[in-house]
């Protein structure tokens, strides 16, 4: 069962990295490296490496994504026709 | 034991794995917020149960900080939109 | 045999937290609109996690250890129904100047 | 606005909230350590100081809640939770998706502060409501289903906590 657990693992880090890569929505990549995150704390975790897990649960889920969202809402702000809202 | 205890993992990430989806369709922000709550709370769940099926301790309070650091971020988003809103009831962008 | 009984009792509950945390995914795939959503995942997988809690608690090494997923279910449940909450207010907000602007 | 009443607060209240903040910040401290025996003597050091800035922040405002509501209001939360996930389960997987959405303002005549908040925020774990917006009095609700009598079941929630708090 834990092979199941490691691929899946391995399978959605690959998936959220590429997604960070590919999207266009700038509000879309963030939340998703925050995905990434949580997910890369997990394979430390499988790997463990319970500190580093830790430490990627607190930077990588937390603070980079509160930084990087207030980062993207300034950058909005400056350039509004790249709001997400595209239903106009 | 520990084998039903990895099977809630999988299934657990499996679950994770699907919210990853409405993160990429979300139409609103809000949408994606919520899948990174839904990642928040089955998160804790699936560093619980490793904490018990591989007898490492210390990964509760890895369940702990992400319980507590995951709102953070939601703040964070809210706080901002909000800014944007209250700018916006103000007329002050215009430019739409 | 009561060896036997609790672990049957801890499978069920692990196994019931499963399904609520099944019951939220698909509430965020199912529903129209995002505050339904947020009804659907706040209130499912909080039940979600404290069954999940329920179940480890007797496999914990002791009291001290049991308090303290405890504590992490009790944080996990302010917290999102905070975070629910505040994503609520941003909808509203939004949707208000939303409006606003189609009037405009 | 919510600060203390000057010279509401008798001594033997302060004495009390006091020994109450130092005993739940042990017992937090015992569970976060996990009863290592090692961490007591630093926990000692750290409790004292928290309590200090504890009351600096919030100092006591007259009686704290009661304790018997109080743990009659946690059991009456918990089966409310089971009953909300179980009613959000029952919607979601019957096929044709029944849910009728919409807000709903109720006027609370609980007092402002912490009893208002712990009714918005309990609102979004008990069935078929969230709170969306809190305004003074105002406590602007999101329903999962508008035709069931959602005021009703608000206006007891509101009760128990009403008799959580002495007035």
């Amino acid at each position: 069962m834990s092979g199941w657990l490691d691929g899946l693992l391995v399978v959605s880090l690959l998936v959220t990295a590429v997604a960070v890569l590919l999207s266009r929505d700038l509000f879309r990549a963030v939340v998703m490296f925050m995905a990434f995150g949580l997910l890369m704390a997990l394979a430390w975790v499988r790997l463990q490496a319970q500190d580093i897990a830790l430490a990627e649960v607190a930077i990588g889920a937390g603070l980079t994504g509160v930084l990087l969202l207030d980062a993207v809402s300034h950058f909005r702000r400056a350039r509004p026709q790249h709001r997400s809202r595209g239903t106009e | 034991m520990t084998l039903l205890m990895d099977t809630v993992a999988v299934v657990l990430l499996l679950l994770l794995v699907v919210g990853l989806l409405r993160i990429w369709l979300g139409p609103e922000p809000a949408d994606r917020m919520l899948a990174s709550q839904l990642f928040a709370s089955t998160g804790v769940a699936l560093l619980l149960v490793l904490a018990e099926s591989q007898a490492q301790p210390a990964l509760r309070d890895v369940a702990l900080v992400l319980a507590l650091l995951a709102v953070l971020s939601t703040v964070a988003f809210v706080t901002r939109v909000m800014q944007v809103a209250r700018a916006d009831s103000r007329g002050e962008r215009r430019d739409v | 045999m009561s060896d036997s009984l609790i672990m049957l009792l801890q499978a069920l509950l692990l196994v019931i937290g499963c399904l609520f945390f099944l019951v939220g995914t698909l509430g965020l795939f199912r529903l129209p609109d995002t505050l339904t959503r947020i009804h659907a995942l706040t209130k499912a997988d909080n039940l979600g996690l404290g069954f999940v809690v329920l179940g480890l608690l007797p496999s914990v090494p002791g009291p001290a250890t049991a308090a303290k997923i405890l504590l992490i279910w009790l944080i996990a449940l302010a917290a999102s129904a905070t975070a629910a909450h505040l994503v609520a207010r941003t909808v509203r907000a939004t949707d208000a100047s939303r409006d606003r602007e189609e009037r405009a | 606005m919510n600060g203390p009443v000057p010279g509401k607060v008798s001594v033997l209240q302060c004495f009390a909230s006091a020994v109450v903040r130092t005993v739940v910040l042990l017992v937090l401290w015992w569970a976060l350590t996990e009863g290592d025996a090692d961490a007591v003597a630093f926990g000692l050091w750290v409790v004292p100081l928290i309590v200090v800035l504890w009351w600096r922040l919030f100092p006591p405002e007259g009686r704290g809640p009661r304790v018997l509501a109080t743990l009659a209001f946690g059991g009456y939360f918990l089966c409310g939770s089971v009953a909300a996930g179980l009613d959000v389960a029952r919607r979601l997987l019957s096929p044709r998706l029944p849910i009728s959405p919409g807000y709903l303002t109720y006027t609370t005549s609980l007092p402002a502060g912490s009893p208002r908040w712990l009714l918005a925020n309990t609102l979004s774990l008990l069935p078929g409501t969230l709170s969306v917006t809190l305004r003074g009095p105002q406590l602007e609700l999101h329903c999962l289903d508008t035709t069931a009598p959602v005021s009703a079941a608000v206006g007891h929630v509101e009760m128990r906590i009403a008799r959580m708090f002495p007035r």
